[in-house]
């Protein structure tokens, strides 16, 4: 056990599957010499060498495509969006290709490929480097879509990925690569070696796709997030006084609806967090999916905290971001319905 | 500074040289003659390969004698089977494109008039090189000798479809000869192609790819993403642009081809292009062995642009007499790929009208027997022929909750 | 006022709005002089010549973004993606551009086009000429979206769509081109002819986007549908003998929410039809917003009856394709509960 | 058939001459001479033009000497007013950078050893044609005068932002300057600007259009895009691609700068193009005042490649002593291009060296003035720099009900 950083954790489960299958390989912009410019990749290049991590040119659409064709072939390939911003170019090959290959060669061809890409905003990076894409993978059939908050998470649920013999969107939260950020601004920035879940184990570990994490109990409430918003939601519930219970999806599809039905049905009320625009994100569809499953349990309409349905803004970044006391809001209205 | 000249403007919109009503006309086109053009070393280096995107490489004069250093060797009884898989695939397009007039399916596409292309490439690849193909490629399936009839219950979405009904017919898929699964959308598959060869050369396995897709499609940004990873990282690759004039209504000028040749693109990339007459089985089949051997010499990509016409309808949907001339494929200047092999073939005194016939016959009877075994099994439409729960299998590996719910409420 | 089918009511608008405004062109594959696949721009090129109704090359990317271009430059485009199945090329110029540069610029620049494609299945067009995109509109903030049901609306809001200064997404329900195909497959086809919705004016008229309309009145449950499904919710709602409303959309976006809050609040349960796939589609937007809106007034679980999570299959399509007996079934049991 | 030569092959993936610790050393790289590129006809035919997109067109000789017939006719007072545009560029990025680092805004991008690029084509270009930039053309707007202190608004995201504090800084927009939005997806704008060039034409207004991008973004399919549609409809367009070198810390062979020339993408489409020395501001003069003369002729489209070097960091969010030699910038063989342009000044006897440091000091004061005034209104982060609600203004002309409900919800 190391205490790691998201980001170390990731370049530590790119060792470990580079080192353990030569079928693994990645590339992206800026991956190779670099390391990525969020250093993901860093010295992966040295290890292996230029042909098993290397720069790839400014085409998000070749970059997915050549990775298709790569997979087909057998390899493993991990590609990085440099932001989840760009991942448009690459977005027919993913949704129209990756994710449909086995379903119409009926099994003749599979696409083991891992797409990596930071999203989220919180960094000042304006409208093309905060955007959280989520809904836009997780309503295509034939992706399964992954979402870390921590780093010991990050790691394992990585290798789960690249061992996936189907393609996975693996969405990085980049506010928290390099501290557990639980969107109080006025607080003091925590390194990860203070949090538990920075205890990385160094070889091989994997997590499950498809399984949630109550990462605290309550009895009075459910909130339902992923990513960063883990972090905020436990602030919220924290600092709101209400036992709430805080799930962290970890996997959106196939989403862990059993953890889900299990704490609403217990608490009867259910607050959902994510950064993404609200109107068709995936609080929507956990929504539905919390009413069509616990209907009878609800004591008080589902909220959404999220995203405005705006571009992300640059100045008013904290006004957009769904910050502790936004969360609380709506804890209180739920509570309070 | 310049002046300024308002009005002098124009928004050009380019126009074909002929429309219904018109009659065509190709008497201005000129060609290099047959055997004209040089065949360089394949290690040649692309700087010094350039003038061959603006060309045209041609071994088969129209009297059908091989000429000049392209002509390749091949020997006569591989001439009679490609004639013979030529044959085949036209007389399989004929008869499933009347199947889909009898509503036996819902759909299907041709390539009359592009047998050489497909045909003559199969040939000159390894049986075990990767094909990345168009719709319009149905002749490499028929020349690496994939069950005809496999082909028909793909086309009838029946029972014994090997895609279990859920592509569009022609959409085949054969890992085991080397056939990539079609997609629907256009050009896709190029940069998969290139992928692949990546991943062959990272592998060092020896195989090469080879990718098909026709004129309108080079304006996809697929192919860009193509030209510039094969480019790049040196794919053994081979990108096949099928220019046959047309790309449903529009005509080739509409993807730029008024400027300069499809071969060009390869040009821009610092890619090795050849042109060639896509009418010239011989022709097709010395340029695609080329490519594959600087591919196989670890030398890179070659971009082909094959120069052809489309000599039937786009597919099912659409009655091209609607945009063209009804008789502008009788006068296509390079003929027709399976006449201009007979020619050959009967000059070498190695085939006959006689045996022609006889072969045609045979690909009739072929086709019509595996149409009844096809259709005795059945044609789309009919009920059961695929259980509702298949629709769920495949999505993943492992169906997750969610699909088995929904499988449920299907009643499966 | 004339019969007119979808594709002459489209037809139409286009014909009156390039008389009325030389700002207007467009243009798409095979648009000019074959008049589009579906002939929805027939005449248009030899009426108004190639320089305002033309073909472009197969690059959805490029149709979208020199539509832009032109947008910024003033004109007012109307571009077809010959199928929805082929927009994602295009998906970045419209979603990171076209839906933000009126934002991103604060008003200096407007993108007022109209992206018009024919969606949806039933037509036996396999997985790439049958999907049903609107979800992947719906979530992005500048971007309004409109599916017309009847040739009488599509004339009228594709009127709209063109006048309006933002850019709109036109989605066509191309099973109902030709005639009202409300799902029964053993009835006799429909023509338009037959349908008071095909008593379409000539000349101009503006249906104004947001605005739902309630097609069917009824106490006992609501039914939201839009497209080819309105058709098939009416079939269905007479087929159950249940006291149905049915109210077609007509805008996703912005949404008509006062027209469903209305009917739900008196009839206390809903049903959802969409064609496109379930998870994080717009019926889960749909659900959100009905039990956020609703939440004391609902008796019952929201159902979504809809395509399933898979690629649209090809000889399954009647399996897929949401029918009457499917719809009814949620209805029963949204009844019942 | 080929011979399979198995484990022949071998993934190439490019690398860079020199990488930290090297010496970069340009000794072997070679180019035409100043003076030595003809100069053709604007309507000559693409055809017959290709060479340029292979050779480098220079004007100024090192010792800085005009020198051939591209040398432009441009008097001394516009050469004057050009330099202190490009020494107020480079102090207006000094002072931005810094301002970066002292925490007063988030991000800045400066364009140092580019400044000839945007500011002679600013000026070859008449004030009212349509400039699609990416984020590294600052010189036009200092070029045409729109007012600095409006740019430091926009990076300080302030209460005076004319983008209301939505964008990154740096995303300028000005349509009165002709100046479009800028995105930060790569490559958008350049087919926009070819869709604004045919609305031009369309229209007749005699107005043109131009784009610029990096060499590594010539890799994106919005560039195939862009060349395609201005080759099919002969746009009025001049597409400009910045071969810097670098793509933050991929040199250009990533993008596939081993194969060919950026010019040569040109070439592919059949489309006119040039290249020249980035850094001689009378070569980027004459060459953008010749493909401005074809558009406004209705000749069609030009891509120009610059070819330059980035002398600093891609951006302040890195460091590029990580990825390529500190003191590369200085070893650049064709030098700084505000040297150069003084060079040909004194030469001329327009300048000295004494004018020269006055320039610059008066450059840096204009800057300072203009930061000082930008300041006072405010830097990033400020509180109530806008209020809450304008965060939900502009999505659509009209505030439909859901935003409405949002600002509400938001407070404001
Ligand atoms: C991305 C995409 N856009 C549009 C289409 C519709 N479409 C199918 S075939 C075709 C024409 C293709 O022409 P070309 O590439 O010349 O090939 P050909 O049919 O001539 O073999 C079009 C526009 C599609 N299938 N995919
Ligand atoms: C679609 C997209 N992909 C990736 C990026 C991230 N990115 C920003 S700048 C850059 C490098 C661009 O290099 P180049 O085009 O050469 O321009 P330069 O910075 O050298 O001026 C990259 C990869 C982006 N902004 N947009
Ligand atoms: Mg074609
Ligand atoms: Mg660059």
């Amino acid at each position: 056990m190391t205490s790691m950083t998201m980001i170390q954790a990731l370049n530590s489960a790119l060792d470990v599957m580079m080192s353990r299958d030569s079928k693994v390989l990645t590339f992206g912009e800026d991956v190779g010499y670099f390391g990525g410019v969020f250093r993901v990749t860093e010295h992966l290049q040295q290890k292996y060498g230029a042909k098993r991590c290397f720069d790839a040119p400014i085409n998000e659409c070749g970059i997915a495509a050549t990775a298709i064709g790569m997979a087909a072939y057998g390899l493993r390939p991990v590609i990085e969006i440099q932001f989840a911003d760009y991942m448009y170019p690459a977005y027919d090959q993913i949704v129209s290709e990756a994710a449909r290959i086995r379903y119409r060669s009926a099994g003749d061809y599979t696409v083991p490929m891992t797409v990596r890409m930071p999203y989220g905003g919180g960094i000042f990076g304006g409208q093309t480097h905060s955007q959280s894409p989520e809904a836009l993978f997780t309503h295509v059939a034939g992706l399964k879509t992954v979402i870390p908050a921590t780093p010991y998470d990050a790691k394992g649920l990585l290798i789960s990925a690249i061992e996936d013999d189907d393609p996975v969107i693996f969405l990085e939260p980049k506010r928290v690569y390099n501290g557990p950020f639980d969107g109080r601004r006025d607080k003091p920035v925590q390194p990860w070696s203070k949090h538990p879940a920075s205890e990385v184990p160094e070889g091989y570990y994997a997590i499950p796709l498809g399984k949630a994490q109550t990462v605290r109990e309550g009895g009075d409430l459910t909130v339902l997030a992923y990513g960063t918003m883990v972090h905020v939601a436990l602030a919220a519930a924290e600092d709101s006084g209400i036992d709430a219970e805080v799930i962290d999806l970890r996997t959106l599809v196939p989403v862990d609806v059993e953890a889900i039905v299990k704490s609403v049905t217990k608490t009867g009320r259910c607050v959902i967090v994510h950064e993404a625009t609200r109107t068709s994100g995936y609080g929507a569809e956990l929504t539905a999916l919390v009413q069509e499953h616990c209907f009878y349990q609800l004591e008080a309409p589902i909220e959404r905290v999220t995203g405005y349905d705006t571009p992300y803004p640059h100045a008013l970044e904290w006004e957009y971001f769904p910050t502790p006391p936004r969360i609380i809001k709506a804890m209180r209205r739920v509570m309070e319905s | 500074m310049t002046v300024r000249r308002a009005n002098a403007f124009d928004l050009h919109v380019p126009a074909p040289r002929a429309r219904p009503g018109d009659k065509p006309d190709f008497s201005d086109w000129s060609f290099p003659e047959p055997g004209d053009t040089p065949r360089p070393e394949v290690d040649a280096p692309a700087a010094e390969l350039r003038d061959f995107a603006y060309g045209l490489i041609r071994v088969l004069d129209l009297g059908g004698s091989a000429q000049g250093p392209w002509a390749p060797r091949l020997g006569a009884d591989a001439l009679r089977r490609a004639m013979k898989s030529m044959l085949l695939t036209r007389a399989f397009d004929e008869r499933m494109h009347r199947a889909q007039r009898q509503g036996k399916t819902s759909f299907y596409m041709q390539c009359q008039g592009e047998e050489a292309i497909s045909i003559a490439q199969a040939t000159a690849l390894a049986p075990d090189d990767m094909c990345f193909p168009s719709y319009r490629q149905q002749g490499i399936l028929i020349a690496r000798g994939y069950p005809l009839v496999d082909m028909m219950h793909q086309i009838y979405s029946n029972r014994l479809d090997p895609m279990k009904g859920r592509q569009l017919p022609v959409m085949y898929s054969s890992k085991k000869y080397g056939f990539f699964t079609i997609s629907g959308n256009l050009a896709t598959q190029v940069p998969q192609a290139v992928g692949w060869a990546m991943a062959s050369a990272y592998s060092g396995d020896g195989r090469i790819a080879a990718a098909w897709l026709g004129e309108g499609s080079t304006a996809e940004g697929d192919f860009h993403a193509a030209m510039t990873f094969a480019g790049v990282y040196r794919a053994p690759v081979i990108v096949n642009v099928v220019n046959n004039q047309w790309a449903i209504s529009s005509f080739q000028g509409i993807a730029g081809g008024e400027n300069t040749t499809f071969a060009a693109r390869g040009v821009g990339y610092g890619v090795p292009a050849l042109r060639v007459d896509g009418n010239d089985f011989l022709a097709v089949y010395a340029v695609t062995q080329w490519a594959a051997e600087r591919a196989r010499s670890n030398l890179g990509p070659t971009l082909i642009e094959h120069f052809t016409y489309r000599a039937g309808p786009h597919s099912t949907s659409d009655d091209p007499a609607r945009y063209r001339p009804a008789d502008e494929a009788r006068a296509w200047p390079l003929g027709d790929p399976i006449e201009r092999l007979k020619a050959h073939l009967v000059g070498l005194g190695e085939w006959s009208e006689e045996q022609h016939r006889i072969a045609q016959e045979e690909a009739i009877e072929i086709v019509r027997a595996a149409g009844r075994d096809a259709e005795k099994v059945g044609v789309l439409g009919v009920e059961g022929a695929h259980e509702i729960g298949s629709m769920f299998e495949d999505v993943y590996k492992d169906m997750p909750w969610h699909l088995k719910r929904q499988r449920e409420e299907a009643g499966a």
